[in-house]
């Protein structure tokens, strides 16, 4: 009992001080060999649920974060972030969600011409990042999410995404519309 | 189908009273969405029909007041009305074009996919965002750095030092290399011997190369003075040189004229 | 007690995200009109007195800080490359081939003084050990290289580095340019 709190003391000690979420590895470096630190950690959760300070996760680690229904009182805190066109918003959704995907395939889907700056500011950001090149003709760049995109929306990684599984099971998120795509109700109106 | 035409027409006044230009719109596939969402039905039932003619009507009516249309919308427009034919006339056999139901399940698939982006741009967008709805810890502690050096030298610094400590030491004067040459024009010199020769006889043209010459390097030059100078001599019909295959000895002989 | 806890929560929240500590008017201003506020604070300090943060006030205001007996795991270490300069180079050259070798005696080679912090640095990179003392007048001390030093530069014994014939041979040595000669070539083709 003596070793468990000291632990959690130790757990304290370090998640207050990171400004950036500590992975588990980050944690298990610093803490004594030998210990079950998801037994900890989901511990260190408990004491805080309640609390005006949360352990929660968030881009692949652990950090402590104000609760959110407390908003209200971090007027002062509060960072001004500029406003996102819906355009930029519309890009940073299809990105998330079908990362990684290139400049084309993002105008394909919005079945519009993107206009410069938008990806630009989203990288900007630190949202968006380039994820390499695709290996198709002319070897377009392809665009994706950033850790501080995770961490900016609170998600632990982009299968945390909203509705993403439901869209994955839907095939909306698949290049293509599935081979044997519904037509009867369109017949009935020919 | 007629019934269904009609009563889609009476639902389009209505639509196109909410949208008087295209400003707000991010292009063609925005507009049909928007109109489609108008239908009130889920989009997997969403009557492509319908929302062409709907499309169709809004550009006329756009069209009408005079506004311009940027050349996308017209496309679209274009293409509407190509899906509509193809929607209403009989199908045709052994076709190698996608139906009608084809493109317009195809469209209804690329509608369903943007509108599942809006509503995913949403949820992001009303999620708890960092410095906004919760904060990380404003004030931390302070993170002591200790620093450890590691040295960047490889043991090749360590020789290079040496050697150049070496070197400077020694002090020993630089005498810059004469450098060798046996020019063409040498070797010509040394191949008159034979030119002439009454009685002419295969030699070897290394033969030709002075004693002196030692070197590998500075043979290999030679030769090549010597050989240029050769086929210099050929030219002038004053020798004949013969060589039995690659990399194999070369001879050359006077030629009596 | 509901009122109790939602006035500690909001507190939690308030000087965790807070830049800075916070003055007594800075937390009555942001908490509901009424309390007792040296009660809140003498709770919350309670509170957070065995964890691993503790409430403290600092320059005039209040703050949570880690828990001084934890400071320790809140340093970092961090790796530098740095360079070592010619001199050093050199007399590291100099100590490995010519040990045991004292100070005078390097410096007679290299014909200048040896500034002071040279071998010391050599020392700190554990590189260059002490090798007793010259049995001469002063008995100064002598240098040589250390077991690091041969593992750091891939050597089995100071034996293994090239002899000044050597380097000579790889032009190293050689006041002249280098001369590409290749000799085996020359051979098969005349």
């Amino acid at each position: 009992m003596v070793q468990n709190d000291k632990i959690i003391r130790m757990m304290e000690a370090i998640l207050f001080a990171a400004v950036q979420p500590l992975s588990e590895e980050d944690l298990s470096e610093r803490l004594p060999d030998g210990i079950n630190l998801n037994d900890y950690i989901e511990q260190l959760k408990n004491k805080y649920a309640a609390s005006g300070i949360n352990l929660i996760k968030v881009a692949g680690g652990w950090s402590f974060r104000t609760a959110p229904d407390l908003s209200f009182l971090l007027e002062k805190e509060r960072t001004v972030t500029r406003r996102l066109s819906r355009a930029a918003i519309e890009t940073l959704a299809i990105i998330a969600y079908h990362q990684p995907i290139t400049r084309a395939e993002i105008e394909e889907i919005r079945g519009v011409a993107l206009s410069k700056g938008t990806v630009d500011l989203l990288m900007e950001a630190n949202w968006v990042i380039l994820k390499g090149r695709k290996k198709a003709p002319g070897r377009p760049v392809m665009y994706g999410t950033s850790n501080e995109f995770l961490n900016h929306f609170g998600l632990d990684n982009v299968d945390d995404l909203p509705g993403i599984e439901e869209l994955k099971a839907t095939g909306l998120l698949s290049p293509d519309p599935p081979q044997n795509i519904n037509t009867q109700d369109d017949e009935s109106h020919t | 189908m007629i019934n269904s035409f009609t009563e889609n027409n009476g639902g389009l006044e209505n639509s196109i009273s909410l949208l008087i230009d295209l400003d707000g719109f991010e292009g063609p596939l925005d507009v049909l969405l928007t109109l489609a969402r108008k239908q009130k039905v889920d989009l997997t039932k969403l009557s492509i029909l319908t929302l062409a003619d709907q499309y169709l009507a809004f550009i006329q009516k756009i069209k009408e007041k005079n506004i311009e249309i940027a050349a996308d919308y017209l496309v679209m427009a274009a293409w509407l009305v190509y899906l509509k034919s193809k929607l209403l006339l009989p199908k045709e056999e052994n076709n190698e074009e996608l139906s009608g139901d084809e493109l317009a399940a195809r469209l209804q698939w690329q509608l369903r996919r943007l509108d599942s982006m809006r509503e995913a741009a949403k949820k992001i967008m009303t999620r708890n965002r960092l410095g906004m709805d919760i904060f990380p810890r404003g004030f931390p502690d302070k993170i002591k750095l200790i620093r450890n050096s590691v040295f960047n030298l490889s043991l090749y610094d360590i020789l290079k030092a040496y050697s150049d400590f070496n070197s400077r030491s020694q002090k020993k004067p630089y005498i810059k290399k004469r450098l060798f040459s046996h020019t063409i024009d040498d070797a010509l010199k040394w191949l008159s011997i034979i030119i002439g020769s009454p009685v002419p006889k295969w030699e070897l043209l290394e033969s030709f190369i002075p004693e002196s010459i030692i070197s590998n390097q500075e043979k290999k030059s030679a030769i090549t003075a010597t050989f240029s100078a050769s086929l210099e001599l050929v030219k002038d019909g004053k020798v004949i040189i013969q060589q039995d295959k690659e990399f194999s000895p070369i001879y050359i002989k006077s030629k009596l004229v």
